[in-house]
Order: C-alpha cells, then structure tokens, then sequence
C-alpha cells in the first residue's frame, strides 16, 4: 500500500449513492445532512433517506442501533435515494453488517477499523472479523483507523477520549467531501455557529473535518481511494433550499391559511412516530400565526381541530396509523357537521402498532373508506417532499371551499426525506379567500352555495347567525334535526355529491412521463413518485411504450381518470401496501389493472418497477 | 363586513331559548336546569352571539338546541375537546360545556380530567342523573351499588365515581354542586361559575323521571331536604338544619368530619369548621358526605382561581411573535440557509 | 251506519299488514307483540316491524312521538313487513298523520275518535279533522270511539281514568283479532301473568280486549267493519316460536361457544342504539356461561373482548357505526395479535350520529376497509332475525378456527323485527372444537396450521408456554419482535392468505332464488333478504328471468362468486348505502353491476326493487 | 389434555428474564424496576404460567417481553381494558399493568379512572418519568410547568397531573409510591401491592436518562434524599430526614400539614401524625408534599381493601346459575313460548 503515487486525477461520475452508516451515538443524520448541504451547494440535484432505529438509543454497538443516512447526488435529475448503494461509511462492525446488502457489487467499503474491536465484531454477530477474512473480497475496501487518526487529530484540545470519538463523524465526511470534490466552508461554519459555547469542540470538530479531507488529498493508501468529479445538475435556475416533507407540509398550511385568508391555525396532535415531527415543526411557528396543541389524544385532538374550525379558524391534526384510527369516529362528525379541517397522515407499517419507523402507503382504504355510513370526505397525496408543500396549500384549499374534512397523505419516508427545492414566489401562491357568513338574511347553516355545495361558514361572534349544529341529521331545507327518511337521502346524496363535484374543480390527470395513451400506464400515488418515475424514464429509454401517471387526488379521482386509463393496453399500479388504489381504480373504472405491491417498510428500488414494467403481464 | 353590534343588554330569559319545541321526557329534571340557565344568562347579560354551549351525546346533551346562543352537539364524551379547540380559536368567546353522568364520566372521562387539569376556561355542567338515560336506562358510572338496569338485571356490583371527588383529583380549580330544582342556587352558581376564570365544574343533581326517578330524594325530597343539605358558603360556618341546628366539625385528633348538634349544651359554635372554598382538602372532605349520616354538600366547594389556559398559551405565543406583523413567507421559507443555481 | 244486518261472512285474504299507531305512551310495541303472537299461533306466516320514536318519551301527542308496530302475516311465505299497510290502526291523530302515507289507497282505517280533540289535532298540525274535512275520502275509515268504549268496558273495575284509558290499546287489539279471526287465549293469559300483583288491571285489560272483540262480533256499523280469513301458511312441519334478531345472535353466539367447546363467553359492549339490546339480552343469560360487561366506553368494550380472547374465553363485543369507528384501533391490535373475536355491528343512519333508530346498511366499508394499514378480517351479514342465529355460530367458527376477529353485520331492523323460527335440534348444531395449545414442544406463538394458516392459542394458565404478544410485528419463524422488511411481508401476505383462505371453507354461493345464470342477478346482502326475495318471486311469476343471490360471507367472498356473476348478463345490487357492495364486487370481478341504493333509514319496498328489476339497464 | 404441574417454587429472579435483550438506553430507571419487580416475582413465589404482564406502548411498555411469564405488549393507554377482559375470563391469573405517564394517564386517563373505580385485581405500575420517552421527549401530562420538549420549545405551560392524587379521586384503594433505585423497598412495595385483593396503583418515579434525566433529583439525590422523602409506614408516626428529626402534623385549627422539628425543645412526637394508610383525607395530603417545603412521601400511601370487581361479578353470576350444568340449548330456545306445527 505504501508507494507514493502521483497526484492522482478524479474521475468523473453521473451519481452517486454513498450511505452513512453507524451507531445511533455515532451522528450518522448529522453527517449525512452536511454532506448533502455541500452537494446541493454544488449544484447537484439530489435526494436523501435517513433510516433510524426503532429504539429510542439502543445498547451501543448492536445492528438494531444502527441508524443510516443514504444520499443519492448527481449531475442529473435525481429521483430516488438509490437503488444500490456505491459508497458505504462503515463506522462499526454493526453498520456494516446491517448495510453491507445494500452496497452493489464492486462498490466501496470505507470502514473504522478502529471501531472493529472483538467486542464490536460479537456484537454485531460476526464471528470473524470480515475485514480480514475476505468475506468482503467483492467490494473495494478502504480500511481506515479513523478512530485513531482522529483522535490524533484532536489531540490538542484536551478534550476527553469520549468527546474526542465523537469527532470521528466529521473526520468521515471530511474524506468523503474530499472524494467528490466538495466544499467544506458551510459546514466549518455551522460547526462554529453550533458548538459556540463549546469554542474547543467547534475546533476539534473542524480539526477533524480536515484532517479527513487531507487523508484524501494526501493519502499514499491504494488504488480504490480514488476522488470522483459529479457535475452540476441541469436544475432550473432559481433560489433553493433543502426540504424535507415535514417542513414542506407545515409551510404549505401556512402558505394555504394565507391563501384562504384566516387569520389563525389551531395545529392540534398527539405524538405518535412519524406524525410527531409536524407537530414539532409547527410548535416553532407561533409568529406565523399558529397555535399548536399536543392534546391528551388523538380523538381530543382531532376536536380540538373541528372546534377551532367551528369558530373559525383553519383547524389542522395530524397522525400516523392507529392515531389516524383513533380519529374515525370524529371524521364522521366533521363530515356531518361539514366543518373544514385537514388531517395529515404521516403513514407506516401495519397493522396495529406494526413498525413504526418504516414507511407503508396502506392507510388508503381508511382514509377512502374507513368510517361508519356513508361519510364521503377528499383525500390527496404528497409524492415528493416539495410536493408536500403544494399538497399542502390545496388540501386547505379544498376544505375550506368544500366545508369538509381533507386528509392528506404523507408516510414515513416523505417525513425524513429531503431534498433540493426552489423556493416558489410567495405572491404567486394560490388565493382563495374564504367568505365567513355575515349576513342574517334567509341564513341556516346548511344553506348551500351551488356550485360547490358547501354550506356556509358561519362563526361564533357572528351576530344574528346564531344556530346549532351537530352530528344528527339535519334537515336540507332549515338545518334542523330531521329524521324525515326523503331528507336523510337527500342530505346522503348531496354530501356524496359535494365531494364529487371537487373532480370538476382540480386539473385532468395528465401523465408525469410520457403519453397519454400506449401500452402500458404505470399509476402510483404518493412517495413511491421517484421509483416509478426513473423506472418509467429507464423503460421509455430501452424503447419501452410506457408512461407515468401519478395521483395526487385520490377522492375524488380526476374525472379524466377512466378514459385516461382505458387509453393503455395494460395498467400497472405499484404501491407499498397489499394493492389498495388498485382496488379502487377497479371499482371505479372497471379496467383490468394488475398491482405491485411491496411491503417491505422501505421504498420500491426502481429496478424492481422496471422488471415489473418489463414483466409479460399476468 | 359590516358588522351590526348588537346590545343583548336587555334580554330576559326567554330571548335565550331558540325555536325549537323541548323534547325532554315530561317532568324531566333537565327542563329546570334549562330555566335555571336561561335566567342565568339573562342576568349574565350574555350576549347570544359571544355564547357557545358545546355538549355530547345524552338527554342532557340536547340542551344546545334549545338556547338560542351557538350550539354545537358533538359527539358522546368529546364535548371538552372540541370546547378546548373553540377556545383556543377564539378566547373572547363564552363557552359553556354540557354533559351528563355517562357522557362525561363514563366515555368521557379522560377529556374530563384533562381539560380540568389544563383549566380551559369553560362552565362545565355535568347533569348527574345516576343513569344513562338517552340508551333507554342502563347504569351509569355514578350509579348506586345495587342498581338493576337492562345492562345489571341483577343489579350493579361496580363502585360509582363521585364527580367532584373525581374532579378535584384532576386538579379542577372550581367545583360546585346544585340540584336541578332549586333555581335561586343554581342561578346563583351558575353567575359564579361564570365569573370564574379557568374550568368550573358544576355537578347538578337531575331526576330521571323514566328510568331513575326520586334517586335523589333521600336529600332532596321536601321533608328531608333541610336536613340533608349543607349549603356551603365562603367565610360561613358549616352548618345546616331547618335552623342550622346542626354543623360539621373536625372529629377531635383524626382527618375526618362528625356532624353535631350546635347550640347551648351543645358543640359550641366555634368548633364548626368554616367553609374556606381555597382549601382542597376540606373541599375533598365535603365530597364525601353522604345521607343519612351526613348531609350532602352543595353550593361552591372549591374555588382557587389561577390563569385559564388560553391565556397561557397566548400570553407564550404572543412572546413568540403571534399577533405581530406576521412575518413574511418568504422569509419562512428562506430561513436555515438558501443556495442560488444561476 | 246503524242498521242491522245478518251476521256477516268473513272474506279471505292471502296476507295482510296491519300497522298499529300511537303515542308512544299507547302500547302499541305490546300491542302488535300480542298480535304476532296470535298469529303464529294461527299458523301464520309473518314479518314484524316495530318503528318507535327517537326521543325517550316525546310530549304526548306530537308526531315525533308516534310509536308504530306493523305486522305482515299470511298464509304464504312471508318475507317483508309489507311495502304498504292495508290496516292502519290510529290511536291518535298524529298517529295518522305520520303514518298514513303508507296505507295503500282504498286500505282500512281505525281510527279511535275519543282521541281526536282539538288539542291533539293542533298538536298534530291537523288545521281541521281529518275525520271530518273529507280527506280520508280515499279510504275506508272507521271512526270508533274506542275511548269512550273502553271506559265503558272497563268502568266496573273502578281504575282511575288514567289506567282505564291504557287499556285503549287492549280494545284495539280485541277488534283486530277479531277482524282476522284470531284467538284471544294466550292474550288473556299473558295479561294475567304480567298484572298478577294488580289483578284488577289484568281483568280491565282482559276486559277490555274482550269488548274490542266483541264489538266487531255485534256492531252493526258499516260495510267497512269485515271479518276476514287468512289461511295457515304452507309451512314447515316443527315446533317454532317468535324470534327477534338481537336474540337469535344472543342464542347463536352461545350455540357457537357451545359448538366450539369453549365454557365462558366475555361480553364486553357499551350501550349504543340499537345495539345495545344484545348487552340486555345477554345479562340475563348468566347461566348459559355468559358473562356480561358494561365497559366505559367501545375501546374498552372490544379491549376487555381481546382480553378475554387472549385467556381463551370466547371474546364479544358489539355496537353501532359511531362506536363501531371507536374500535377501529383495537381491531388493528387483534389482527396483528390474531385473536378470536366477535364484532356484532348492528348498522343504523348516519354519517356520524345521524338517525340513531333507523337501519341502514352503510357499514360494510368500514368492517371490510376501515382500519390503518392492510388490515383484513372475516366479515358476515345476517339476512333475517333467525338466519342471525346461524350466521353467529358461523362467526364464532370461523373466528376460532382462523384465530381472527370477525365483524357479524346486522341492522337496526334486524335487531328488532320478529319473525317465526322453527326451533332447530340442539344435538343437530355444528361442532367445532377448538384445540388450546398445550404441547411446548418447538412453541411459539405465532406457530401456523398448515392448513387454516391460523396461529396456536395458547392461553395464560397452559405450563411452559409462557410467550408474548402484541402490536408490534413479529418473525414468522420464532414469533418475536421483527423489523425485518421481508419478515413483514411475509407477514402480510400471511394474514392476508390467511382470510382469504376461509373462502375454501364455506359454502359456494348459491341463488337463493332462480338458477344460477340468466338475465338478471340481484344481489344483496344483510336484512334486504325478505324483500329482494319477494321481488324477485314477483318477478319471475312476471316471466322474467332473474335470480337471488344473498350474501353471507362478504370477507371474503365464496370462491365461485365471480364465475356465478358472469354468468348473468346484468348483475344489479340493492343496498341500504350508496352502494358499497357494488363498489367491492366491481373491484373484485370487474363486473359492470348496477346499484339501487336507498338511503331513507327504512327497509326496501318489494315494489322498488321489482321497478328496478324490470326497468332496462341504465 | 396432559397438564404437568410445574412447582416454580424455588424460582430464583433471573428465572423471571426472558430470551430477550433488554433494550431500554443504558443508565434507564427502567432497568432498575426490571430488577425489582423480578426480584418481587421470586420473593412471591410466583408461578410464571399463571402470571400475566400486560402494557400499552411506550419505553415502560416494553416491560413484558422481558420477562419468562406470559405477556401482551397491546396499544397506547388500553392496557387496562385488556387486562380486565383477561381477569373476567380467568380471576385466577395473576395481572400486572405496566404504563407510563403518557400511557397511562394522558391516552388512557379514563380506563385508569374505571380500572380503580371497578377495583379489579391487578397489581398496576405507572412508570412516572414525567416525559414521552419512546416517541423522544415531548412533555406529558405529569411534566411540570416550564419544561422544555420539542412540542413545547418554549416550556409547557400545563398543571401536571398528580397521579396519585388522580387515583385518590378516581375511588383507587391501593395507593402506592417508589423510586426506580430503591429496590428493597420497591420489592417490598410490589409484595403490598400484590398482597392486595382489588386494583393496587403503584406510581414509580423513574428517571429517562435520555430526555428528562435528573427531573426526581430533587428528592432522589444521594445527599438530599433523607431530608426530602418521607417513607410512611402504617401506624408510624409521620417523621423524615437522616434521624428522623422531622416530623409532619396538622397545623393547628387548619385542614393542612406543616413540617416541623421533632424533639425536644421542639414539637413532641405525639403531636406528629401517625400514619394510618385508611384514611384517604391524609393520603390526600401526603400525595400533595413536594420539595423544598416537605419531603415526598413515599410508601403505601392508602390501603382499604374491598372486593375485587371480578369476586363480585362471579358471585353474582353463580348466584344466577353460572356454573351449576349449564341449562340445555333447547329449553333457552324455547322459553317464551313456542307453538307446533304438525
Ligand atoms: C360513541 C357512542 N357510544 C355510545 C353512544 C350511545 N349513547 C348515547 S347517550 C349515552 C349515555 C347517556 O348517558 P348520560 O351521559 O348520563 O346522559 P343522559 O341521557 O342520562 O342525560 C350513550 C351510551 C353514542 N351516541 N356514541
Ligand atoms: C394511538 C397511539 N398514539 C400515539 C402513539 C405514540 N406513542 C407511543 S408511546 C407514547 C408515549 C409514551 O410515553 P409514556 O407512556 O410516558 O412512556 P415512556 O416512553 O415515557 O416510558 C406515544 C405518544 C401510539 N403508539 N399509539
Ligand atoms: S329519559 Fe330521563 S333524563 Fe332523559 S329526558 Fe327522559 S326523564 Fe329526562
Ligand atoms: S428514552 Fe428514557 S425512558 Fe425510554 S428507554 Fe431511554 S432512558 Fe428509558
Ligand atoms: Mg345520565
Ligand atoms: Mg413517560
């Protein structure tokens, strides 16, 4: 290994997949985030996927505490985290072991051997150490004693050993910055502006960071440690910032309480993974005008949210499986009081408790179908974490035009997911003041407009509109209770028709990719976008007659829908749950569309869509 | 928006009663409780549309539709979220939250205890008619050991809760009790309640003329009634009788009441404990009082007024730049670092 | 009208429908209970429906406070209450107006003139006396002032006038029985044992029913007051008795413990119009090994069901939609845990609290779809009051067998309507051991059958078998907690394979009516038997050709259902909902079936279901 | 069916510990309890097949899978209900609850509420670490006022909820505290606990190392905790500190307690309360001492034992014919009446 070499040339790459991988203690989500803020800095499209343990901190060294971070960046228009990985981070035995299966044949290994104790090696299940007995032969292995060189590296500001180790993260990223060429200004100044009180360990983490950037400038190790050169994305020219659909979704309910002109948001949760993250985010934003709640459960929260949206306010919730369960019965409530509050389901693996980090896109039915009677409500869908923010604005939209409950879609993997996003022109958001009832003229509260067939929004304060409202049936004409059998039908029908009648006020469905009509549509709805997006893009390129049509409204559908879809000979419908949209596009329909459907709590990998498209049909 | 004000200053009971025909079984303790409200209101100068009554599901729980304030009828046990999410919308409002024994201590006890805890600022009515009787007459979880109801043909083996116990150990900062037939005290009670900033719990005592009737007669009946009752008030002694002959008193070295006879050869006056409603403890000591050893304490028991918590909440949010020229989107959306791509 | 005539012949009818109406103070519930049973007795067929108000006791008088009861008996097979009365007994005039649209033109009319006061009528909203102002024209009325008349009767036994005038409903009663020929004995005996403390009620009552009746014996009113014959229906040879639904499902549910050799039955449930009549049932049935409890609230009812299940008892819980969406979560929980439970949904109107008397059948799509993630569960319906006993064994069979919950749907029409039951043999009930796990050799929980695909149970009690459960998912291989994403689609698939297995263990679906292919399927399913049944006889005695088909098992379907369906040219499927079977067969089979939905909180007419029948394919 | 009868009678604690690895964060009170309560397993003799841990879900509900017996992890805040199902299927099972402060009292406030009031017997042990542990740190219902959490970045501003104060008031008859380290006196406690027939409520701080660590220091650091806890012992006078040289008594012609001095020259011990763990009104007091004016009283705070819910369900139901020969199928099908048809 040690012969001096000449300084070396970097070769050049499309993209890249590296994934951080190491102990829950070991900074993986921090490291992962500063490596992406320096690619997207660099002009690379790009999009990340950090993965957690289940355990709040398991034991130290354990696969079940490993916690990973995988960025997928490149000079193209970057879809998914990636399919295979190409650099894995090592930072134990554990990490390795976990996300060795990953890594494609041929990829790069770079590994703490420092970290490789036999301790660690028992932990993590390895009954000999796979650094040394070539169990790794297929890949390309940088063995590093990061652990030493950065204690080396910090070495001269007294810190202790354990402060010191935790350094080890940046000295990782330095290299691996060095690697692609990237810059390590913005995060030399984070890291100053993080540890302020802490001035010794602002430096020994900048140290660190260097000294890992100059092991690559320097190094005299082997032929795999090799520097790459990624070009800048053809991205439009713009601001951008990098968002995750958590942060999408809260600013898009701002940005939607703006353009609906309330003046306040009553943001009502109940923890419960992922869901939580929007109620932290929000917790943040009291000067944008929203007040959140963490309520005593999901049922008080959901109340809370159709109270607030009874006087007035834009009443919002949020929650995951079993909370969004816990919220049924209200559902109804807001759907028979025909009160405007938006839902958020933050969806993950089930049933029941199921795996509450992983991501599942299976609360399709609930949100369609999922309440007693008939108790029609719309749902929409955020595909990508940008998405979210637009998802968000027209689900206020909808419920404040409509007079109904919207749940909006969101799962596990777009909470954590980020990636670059151009900022929009906050004046050219959408507008669509609501009108509050003032006037006492002829007023019930079930009068309806007639075009929506949304009753009118009639707030406590109000003079003169005093009434009552309730869960009852009420009467069409006065909005009394009514037990009259012809009213119920007809109040039955109107409240399946308002919902329906949405379809008229949203754009047709058009493909995300390629045709309108051909051999084969390819229909996904929320997170998987990405997967089937590439997928679609990497069969259309072999010469496939294939398109992309992505849903972002689910109830109602796009009234193009049926026509759009009879337009394919066959229709492929990928979902991450047991084939739920597929049902429902049967049903609607009547087309013979076949599903794929994966339930593995992580995301589709796009060859497993292409093979899908590929596949003869069944 | 032009919006008329409307000066409610002059209303009399009846103006707070809507259009809709009462549909409470004839003889139904809730119609007095609706007369005792109405008054209340009028003397409250309440005005219609500054007034919400936010309530369950249960013969109790129909009471909204019959004032002519807002009303919301939610759905069984929830009422105090939703008041909960009213209030936090909109503070100015006068909300008032009605429920019954199964309503608000059965399906809906936690939301009970929570937004007592909080102290919502909110008149909480709970109509304890030791039944549920909108489901047609199953017991309820104040009713008696010994209750046969279609649900206990055998009769009830469970413990019944006590509201007030129950409310204070949730940390409610007024508790008060009234029987539905008296109108002079639960009216008022009811101004008290009102004027109390945060949650007040009120436990009104409602006959179930259908599946309950005279449950309460042992204190309330005509003939038993001054002997039965211990109508409390702050500063006063404990006392009661048709001539306040009798007091509560502390059973010398213990943590427990005696009631005793007062008077010339008897407990001297000074020995009676005085109602001081600040005190928890005496208050929880009150709750427990019961026929025919006792009499059954009614009237404010607890009252130690803290912030409501909408005030907190927008008292913090307000520090945190609610109200203030909300800031621009951009800047939200700029915020935590931006790049350029040319 | 006081003229004498000869004493008069009876005419025959084949079937007739009586409605009797009133205040709800007015008995009329007694009233036609006490027909019914003379009527059986008559060897009758017949169909109840009993109609009562919402409110407890409504104001004396009022229209809302109208309390009815409708009989159909005959001497044919009798499947519904009637689509229109031929009888309509008014005790008060907002007894007539409420329920005078369902008199068939040129029907009868009782009417007790004595209740007919000015202030019943302005109570009624009548502006004038209907009796008097012409408007009954187009019906035969007879005015009686059964009042007067039953003071009369009565006046010897010295009552109040308060107990005297509720004896009003037993003088309508004698007259009725009279017009059909009925007897009065077992009428007579049951008023002596229900009043055996106040023997002098028993005999105003008695006496008074014995006026009414011979009142019709000797009065010489009108053309108007006929005696009539109906003939014993063509039926079954055995012992029967009168059943309603809501205690068909209560002996079924014991039938089923009994069948599966289980020794307790846990009946959790918390009282719910109109379900809460199976917890009354039950708590009286102490000594056939039920125990009954009353939780706080629905998440606690079906939690203490799970509870019981997970110790080996046979867990039940039931209520209606509001409550049922309140178990959404805890569903969930069984799924994932497989343990047997039993979920009787008795439906009724909503969304939210809507109309909580009246039947609908709008809760398919929340037993089939409503919970988070992929989620499934067997689902059943019973078709009429006795079909409940059956479909109750076979939910607890499959419930037990399959160690899964099974949602039993029944209605608010069934839970009251009474029908006739031919009593079956106890020793010719089905027989469905279960085995308890008890062998710890290899244990673990999640253990399969090969065949069932069901896990062991394996309860608390049972020596070294000591495991644990829960929401969490869990390893195929070793039942423990798992993250493992193939481990969870295995998982997944399993319990979907696992419900849909059930389909190879039930009937094929076979036309209750009709062959097995043709022009015309109806499909339905739940308490729309009777009249679906009906139409379609109707129908087929028109020449066309049309079939029956009644589902049983709606999760999932019997095998051949989709092959039967193509075999009809035109598949149409009446439900109570806005058409939610529809939606479920379409996604199933691709069928093009047609709804016909009605939503009015009260059963079908044959009539509308025969207009659709005939009426050519929209 | 071949049951071999399995004698655990010499079970030692680790007999108790599962397969699984235990995987709370290092340093959790949690472990700590694990021990204990393993400990009190063995102490009690208990047989594993008959014993049955039930929890609903947050870190303190990971608690089953790490014991031998049998256990059921099932969903947020129901424990309790599943555990009476279980108890009304077979009385004879030994039931353990284990909850949390979120579990128990905020999602599932209204099931502890019937739990006590119905007075099942389960031994149930809230795990109070005043913080949602497994969903990472947001305050909960028993945080204080002023706690910083990612829901609450600028401090809860929320009354706490006292959970033994909440239990008092919801009719609890087995009122309990502990500190997660304390183990002797933990087992001690867990014996009383299980010794009690009806629904024990066990309240035990325990410290979240990760997101509230330290949050008990007050009263469970080394060097104040003889000054700051109060063990109570039924019969004992109220005293505390390194030689008891403190003691609590009734402030004179009031309803409340102060600490006082105890010796001599100072107040004589026969003024200090003697604790009498039937008397709720002094339960109620004690549950309310906090640092720095009193120590936390720790110990069987209330003990009244009554009838456990499932006795009398049983009883009733035997009285009504449950287990004498169920009656034959035909004569229930038959009651009421039937008629023939030849
Ligand atoms: C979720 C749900 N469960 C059950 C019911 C049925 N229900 C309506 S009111 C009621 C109890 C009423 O008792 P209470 O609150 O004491 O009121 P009351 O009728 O006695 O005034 C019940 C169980 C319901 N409407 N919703
Ligand atoms: C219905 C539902 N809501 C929310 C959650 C998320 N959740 C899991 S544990 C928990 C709180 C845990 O707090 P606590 O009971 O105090 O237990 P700890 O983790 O602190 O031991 C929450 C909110 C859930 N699993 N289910
Ligand atoms: S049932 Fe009882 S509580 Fe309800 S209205 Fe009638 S009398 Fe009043
Ligand atoms: S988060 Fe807190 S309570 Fe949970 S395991 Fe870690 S230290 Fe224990
Ligand atoms: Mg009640
Ligand atoms: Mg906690």
């Amino acid at each position: 290994m040690a012969t001096s070499t000449p300084p070396r040339t970097r070769q050049a790459r499309e993209s890249v997949v590296i994934r951080f991988a190491g102990d829950s203690g070991d900074g993986m989500q921090v490291t992962g985030s500063r490596f992406t803020v320096e690619a997207a800095l660099a002009g690379n499209d790009l999009t990340t996927f950090p993965d957690f343990p289940a355990e709040i901190r398991a034991p130290a060294g354990t696969t079940y505490g490993v916690s990973a971070f995988q960025i997928h960046f490149g000079g193209v228009d970057v879809t998914t985290p990636g399919d295979a990985v190409d650099v894995l981070v090592a930072m134990n035995p554990a990490a390795l072991k976990v996300d060795l299966k990953d890594l494609r044949l041929g990829g790069t290994i770079v590994v703490d051997t420092g970290a490789f104790t036999e301790r660690n090696l028992t932990k993590a299940g390895f009954p000999a150490n796979p650094i040394e007995d070539g169990s790794l032969a297929p890949y390309q292995v940088l063995t590093i004693d990061i652990t030493r060189l950065t204690a080396e590296a910090v070495k001269a500001l007294g810190l202790s050993t354990r402060e010191a180790h935790r350094c080890r993260n940046m000295w990782a990223l330095g290299l691996m910055l060095w690697m692609y060429g990237r810059d390590r200004q913005v995060t030399t100044d984070w890291l100053r502006r993080k540890f302020a009180d802490r001035p010794e360990l602002a430096q020994a983490n900048v140290a660190a960071l260097n000294a890992g950037h100059a092991f690559g400038e320097t190094a005299e190790m082997s032929e795999h440690l090799v520097g790459y050169t990624v070009p800048r994305a053809p991205v439009e020219p713009g601001r951008y910032r990098a968002v995750s659909g958590t942060e999408a979704i809260a600013w898009g309910l701002i940005a939607g309480m703006r353009g609906a002109g309330i003046q306040r948001m009553i943001f009502a949760g109940y923890p419960i993974t992922p869901a939580s993250l929007l109620l932290h985010t929000l917790a943040n934003l009291k000067s944008h005008g929203v007040i959140t709640f963490q309520a005593e459960d999901e049922i008080a929260a959901i109340g809370a949210a159709i109270g607030a949206a009874y006087a007035g306010a834009l009443g919002v919730t949020s929650s995951s499986g079993p909370g969004v369960a816990l919220k049924t019965e209200m559902l109804g409530l807001a759907i028979a009081t025909e009160l405007p509050i938006v839902l958020v389901d933050a969806q993950r693996a089930g049933p029941s408790t199921g795996m509450p980090t992983k991501a599942e896109q299976s609360d399709l039915f609930q949100a369609v179908h999922g309440r007693n009677a008939d108790a029609p409500l719309a749902v929409l869908a955020a595909a990508t974490a940008s998405d979210c923010f637009e998802v968000a604005i027209e689900a206020v939209r909808i419920a404040t035009k409509y007079m109904t409950p919207v749940i909006l879609l969101s799962d596990a993997y777009l909470a954590h997911a980020a990636e670059p996003w151009r900022l929009p022109d906050p004046a050219g958001l959408p507008r669509f003041p609501v009108h509050f009832r003032t006037d006492p003229a002829g007023f019930h509260p079930f009068q309806r407009d007639p075009v929506t067939l949304a009753r009118a929004w009639a707030v406590p304060g109000t003079p003169e509109l005093e009434h009552r409202i309730g869960g009852l049936e009420k009467d069409y004409e006065t909005g009394h209770i009514s037990y009259d059998p012809d009213n119920h039908a007809r109040m039955t029908r109107t409240r399946a028709a308002k919902i329906a009648g949405i379809a008229n006020d949203i754009p047709p469905q058009r493909p995300a990719l390629g045709d309108d009509h051909g051999a084969v549509a390819v229909v996904g709805w929320g997170s998987t976008y990405g997967a089937i997006h590439q997928a679609v893009r990497d069969a259309r390129e072999d010469g496939l007659d294939v398109s992309h049509l992505h849903l972002r409204y689910l109830n109602p559908f796009p009234s193009n829908l049926g026509d759009l879809l009879k337009r394919f000979d066959r229709v492929l419908v990928p979902e991450m749950n047991n084939g739920q949209l597929l049902q429902l596009l049967r049903a609607a329909y009547l087309v013979p569309a076949e599903g794929l459907s994966k339930v593995e709590g992580k995301p589709f990998k796009v060859a497993e869509i292409v093979q899908a498209i590929e596949s003869t049909p069944r | 928006m032009t919006v008329t004000t409307i000066t409610d200053a002059e209303l009399a009971p009846k103006d707070y009663a809507s259009d809709q025909e009462v549909r409470w079984c004839a003889g139904c303790g809730d119609y007095a409780i609706l007369k005792a409200v109405q008054k209340a209101l009028a003397e409250l100068g309440a005005r219609r549309e500054r007034t919400v009554f936010v309530s369950g599901i249960g013969c109790a729980a129909r009471f909204p539709y019959y004032l002519s304030t807002y009303g919301f009828h939610t759905i069984h046990g929830r009422a105090p979220t939703i008041a909960t999410g009213i209030k936090l919308a909109n503070p100015e409002l006068d909300v008032w939250v009605i429920t019954g024994d199964g309503d608000g201590l059965s399906i809906g006890g936690n939301h009970m205890l929570h937004v007592l805890r909080r102290n919502v600022d909110l008149q909480i009515l709970l109509f304890n008619n030791e039944i549920y009787g909108l489901t047609k007459g199953q017991y309820s979880p104040t009713s008696r050991r010994g209750t046969r109801s279609p649900s206990t043909p055998q009769g009830s083996i469970e413990n019944p809760v006590s509201p007030c116990a129950f409310a204070l150990g949730a940390g409610g900062r007024f508790v008060a009790r009234a029987v539905d037939t008296q109108q002079a005290e639960m009216v008022a009670l009811l101004r008290r309640a009102h004027a109390h900033r945060g949650a007040s719990f009120v436990e009104v005592f409602q006959n179930c003329v259908v599946f309950n009737d005279g449950v309460f007669d042992s204190f309330t009946a005509k003939d038993v009634a001054p002997a039965a009752q211990l109508h409390v008030e702050h500063g006063k002694p404990l006392l009661f009788g048709q001539n306040k002959e009798r007091g509560l008193r502390l059973k010398p070295g213990t943590l427990a009441l005696e009631a005793v006879p007062v008077g010339e050869g008897r407990a001297p006056l000074d020995e009676i404990l005085v109602h001081d409603e600040t005190n928890r403890t005496l208050a929880q000591l009150l709750v427990g009082l019961e026929p025919p050893e006792f009499p059954v304490a009614l009237g404010v028991l607890y009252c130690s007024p803290a912030n409501s918590y909408e005030a907190e909440v927008y008292a913090q949010a307000r520090a945190a730049g609610l109200g203030r020229d909300a800031p621009d989107l951009g800047t939200l959306l700029a915020r935590d670092g931006t790049w350029t791509v040319e």
